[in-house]
């Protein structure tokens, strides 16, 4: 398929909107949240219109259709992650519960107090407080891989806390806030050499280019399908099948037993032990729609037009006096660029983008540690996806000298 | 399906050829589906030559995982026990002669998975022996 | 609004389809799963045509349309079950979650070896294994209130138990096999008067009658959107003031937070506390819709319509030769049939029925001890909604003829 | 709005009247938005009847956090000290003459709660405040 952004457009209803009469949305916020294709809405639409009812126990059309379709979706999934097998794919509500989920889970079984976690100082908040909670909660030791000045993980100094033999090494395959695309594959294959475990947390790469799970011997990833033309209220926790198979429950209920006696229960065989209860029957049809969508259109395609967007994006906004961007340069980058404007508080900064119908994100975008870093309360965010112009840019980088003039 | 349902399933639930309990035995196994409680125990005898001779199964559930269970020892009769082994969802099927949904696929596989795990001398009969 | 089910019944699409050509479907399946009426579908349509972006981090007009979408139908929930204050509504995947972050939250952090917890033999696996995890690794006590031959709680039974001080008195409200509906505030005032703080499984009560926590004093109270007419991926965890705001967080992440540093959090405030990550945003807006939509046609007239609708199905049922129903009488219950049909397994009876369109539930509906106690490995289960209809009943009965004809 | 915001935050922001810190003072208290860091203390002092005689704020923020602070302290010199604590959020948006979404709503009355909480000798700042 041959990639044109105006046909692609198309499909987004959100994008045909106008914020206030007469003033069409330029949605620059897609790290936050991506837009969602009618493939995508329809899917769900269709299902409720026409195969909604519970799975897995039920015997009767409506009950087969719906657990076939969910079931599908997870096939979809794991192929497109180059999963060796479906029923590594947890469904979660989002990448931050799939995190959860492996330190509730495969953390408390494994590791003991005094024990090493290798996280990095670009991590999310998803990555961040769930080790907190358990190094609280177990006196485990928590180090992290520094950022450099221009918004690279310092190996160096990675290569000398692995020294310490850490047990995981969890970490944020793109930042949400500097861009940068952090070498997965040779951050995993240097825990590996050390005896540690890896997580990956994929909630910004899984999104924006292929990512394949076998080519990187990751032994965890998470992701939501929010942030990839999917619905909210689903994501995915990848995880090697024997690590997987020895962990202990995490949530308990129906559907993840395989026998329950009045005070005692087996669990099921993988995926359904981690699913516990009713779960997110529509949106993992929802997302299963995404991935076809995706698909459809090439994750290679998407991953060189949203380059050439933010290549173009650093370069206009290097041209406006005041304006300071973080991260690396964009060889090193996906589709984001945060930025300070001098002089002005990055909520006014968005807020008056907004009278002129532009979203973008003002804050610390859950990387507090990371703003704090750069001595920043807040940034600016502009980010980019399948669906977004240098026409948007373009009134990206007329607003914020109109910012300018308010301000100035 | 009406009628298939009627003659082929209903007919092997209500007069099996296969039940019982073989003892002694060479092989024997037995497993439930988690999710309907179905139950089935294989116990099986093989000839000097590893084929299998004599074949009983017991068990509870609905009539496709019994009459499944039937119509699979009834097949497999005089077969060399390598060539069990290799059986699939599709033999299953074809006995059956029937279209299943994924919940009662699993019915009608019950007896598979027992049979497999059996000869195969496992000590658990995962879903991946007849995927 | 006087009730009229026919005109209900139009406004949900699922129930003009054929299963196959010319046969209608008659979904008698509500407990496990409830249909979804057009402005429940279209409320989650609209909000990914037009608002569409993440919550409460933004200051886009769409994030602020998000946002405002999200928490208004956490206020149209909170009115609906009465509860104090919209903050006391947090928002989970499902019954399961909720209980589970009781368990895993209030119940860790104030429950000591040797301590009693309380259940009923008549719960879903939802209020089973999560204690049952927390027994393992804690070594609590638990103990069941009995189930009577006739479906009912054994109260003296309960009395006697009281005697042993519990911390936790946990039960459903209404059994989703027997149809049972337990007397609550009496369980609860007796539970409070021994001591015991008190969790209600109300996935089957909130749906089907109106529930009002504060006239029944309830300390938590769990339900699912999904079956009441909401979407999947969505339930509440209502709670006491007092109690949330002591218990420690459940999933860390973005949103549950106050402040983060590279090395420790702080909370943030009720009910984003215990909402880590992008929350099912979507879905919240769509249970809004449906509460909006069962309120508009009254909870005293859903109740009624099912009492009369049960009260029948038992009747009819009656007639039948080999049909052994499960559960007490119509006056003590909701619209719930499960019963055994003599010589056919209920997979049978299911699947037969399926035939005609007629879907109904087999096995033990995640309630296997409750099964066992009474001998049985599984059930048939008929189950209503404002929707279903004695003509459907009708179909039922019809259907089982059927049945027993075919294993005659 | 667009002029509205100019005129009125973008002013009160640039060229605040009451920006500082009181010492000694009789209440004091500060207090973050954790979604965006705002970040206001607030001083006051009263007179022997318990009105407010001087009031000064400092802290970084947007231009509505700290616009909005600025207006609520010019507003309140002279009042009682109990009046103050029953201001709410709709007295703040007539001073701004601004509609606010609600994570701006945040931003706007951040200074209120740290007013009120101060006044009150609260520990902390509630949300339940400016509700
Ligand atoms: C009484 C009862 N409790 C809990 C549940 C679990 O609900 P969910 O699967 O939505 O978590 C159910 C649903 O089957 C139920 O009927
Ligand atoms: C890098 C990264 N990790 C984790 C998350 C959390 O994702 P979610 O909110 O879907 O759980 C995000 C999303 O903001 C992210 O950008």
């Amino acid at each position: 398929m041959t990639f044109d952004v105006t046909q692609i457009r198309a499909d987004f209803p959100i994008l045909q909107r106008e914020v206030r009469p007469g003033v069409p949305v330029v949605y620059l916020d897609s790290t936050a949240t991506a837009q969602k294709p009618l493939a995508v809405i329809q899917a769900m639409d269709d299902y409720y219109r026409r195969s909604n009812a519970n799975i897995h126990r039920g015997v009767h059309t409506l009950a087969e259709e719906a657990t076939a379709l969910y079931e599908q979706a997870r096939e979809k999934i794991a192929r497109f992650i180059n999963a060796p097998s479906a029923r590594q794919i947890i469904y979660t509500r989002n990448t931050t519960e799939s995190i959860n989920l492996v330190a509730y889970s495969w953390a408390r079984a494994n590791l003991q107090p005094g024990d090493l976690v290798i996280l990095t100082e670009m991590e999310h908040h998803s990555n961040l407080v769930p080790w907190h909670m358990l190094a609280m909660e177990r006196d485990i030791r928590l180090e992290f891989i520094p950022v450099t000045e221009n918004g690279l993980l310092d190996l160096e100094a990675y290569h000398k806390l692995l020294e310490q033999t850490p047990k995981l090494v969890a970490f944020t395959h793109m930042s949400n806030v500097l861009g940068t695309i952090n070498p997965a594959a040779e951050i995993i294959r240097l825990a590996h050499q050390a005896g540690a475990v890896t997580l990956l947390d994929g909630a910004q790469s899984v999104p924006h280019f292929a990512v394949d799970v076998q080519a990187l011997e990751v032994d965890f990833l998470a992701f939501s399908a929010h942030k990839m033309c999917g619905p909210t209220g689903i994501g995915v926790l990848y995880g090697k099948a024997d690590l997987l198979e020895a962990m202990p429950p995490f949530l308990g209920g129906g559907d993840m037993i395989r026998e329950v006696k009045l005070r005692s229960f087996k669990p099921n065989a993988l995926p359904h032990k981690f699913e516990a209860g009713t779960p997110a029957i529509a949106e993992a049809i929802g997302f299963g729609a995404a991935i076809d969508y995706l698909s459809r259109v090439g994750m290679k395609n998407i991953a060189a037009h949203e380059h050439e967007i933010t290549q173009y994006t650093l370069e206009r906004l290097e041209e406006i006096p005041g304006v300071k961007l973080f991260g690396p340069s964009a060889e090193h980058k996906g589709g984001v660029a945060a930025f300070t404007l001098e002089g002005v508080h990055p909520h006014d900064v968005a807020q008056i983008l907004d009278q002129d119908g532009i979203a973008v994100r003002a804050g610390h975008h859950c990387a507090q540690p990371l703003h704090e870093k750069f001595h920043i309360p807040a940034t600016s965010r502009a980010s980019f996806y399948l669906y977004s112009t240098k026409e948007e840019v373009d009134r990206l980088v007329d607003g914020i000298y109109k910012v300018k003039k308010y301000f100035g | 399906m009406d009628d298939l349902y009627r003659e082929v399933i209903i007919e092997h639930y209500k007069n099996p050829s296969y039940r019982g309990y073989l003892d002694p035995h060479d092989y024997a196994f037995a497993d439930s589906n988690p999710l309907c409680g179905d139950h089935i125990e294989i116990t099986l005898r093989v000839d000097d030559q590893n084929r299998i001779s004599q074949a009983a199964f017991q068990g509870h559930g609905c009539a496709i995982s019994q009459a499944s269970a039937d119509l699979l020892l009834e097949s497999i009769i005089g077969k060399p026990l390598e060539e069990v082994k290799h059986l699939d969802k599709d033999y299953v099927l074809d006995l059956l002669g029937l279209d299943l949904g994924p919940v009662r696929l699993k019915c009608a596989l019950l007896s598979l998975k027992v049979l497999k795990a059996g000869v195969y001398g496992l000590g658990e009969a995962p879903d991946s022996l007849v995927e």
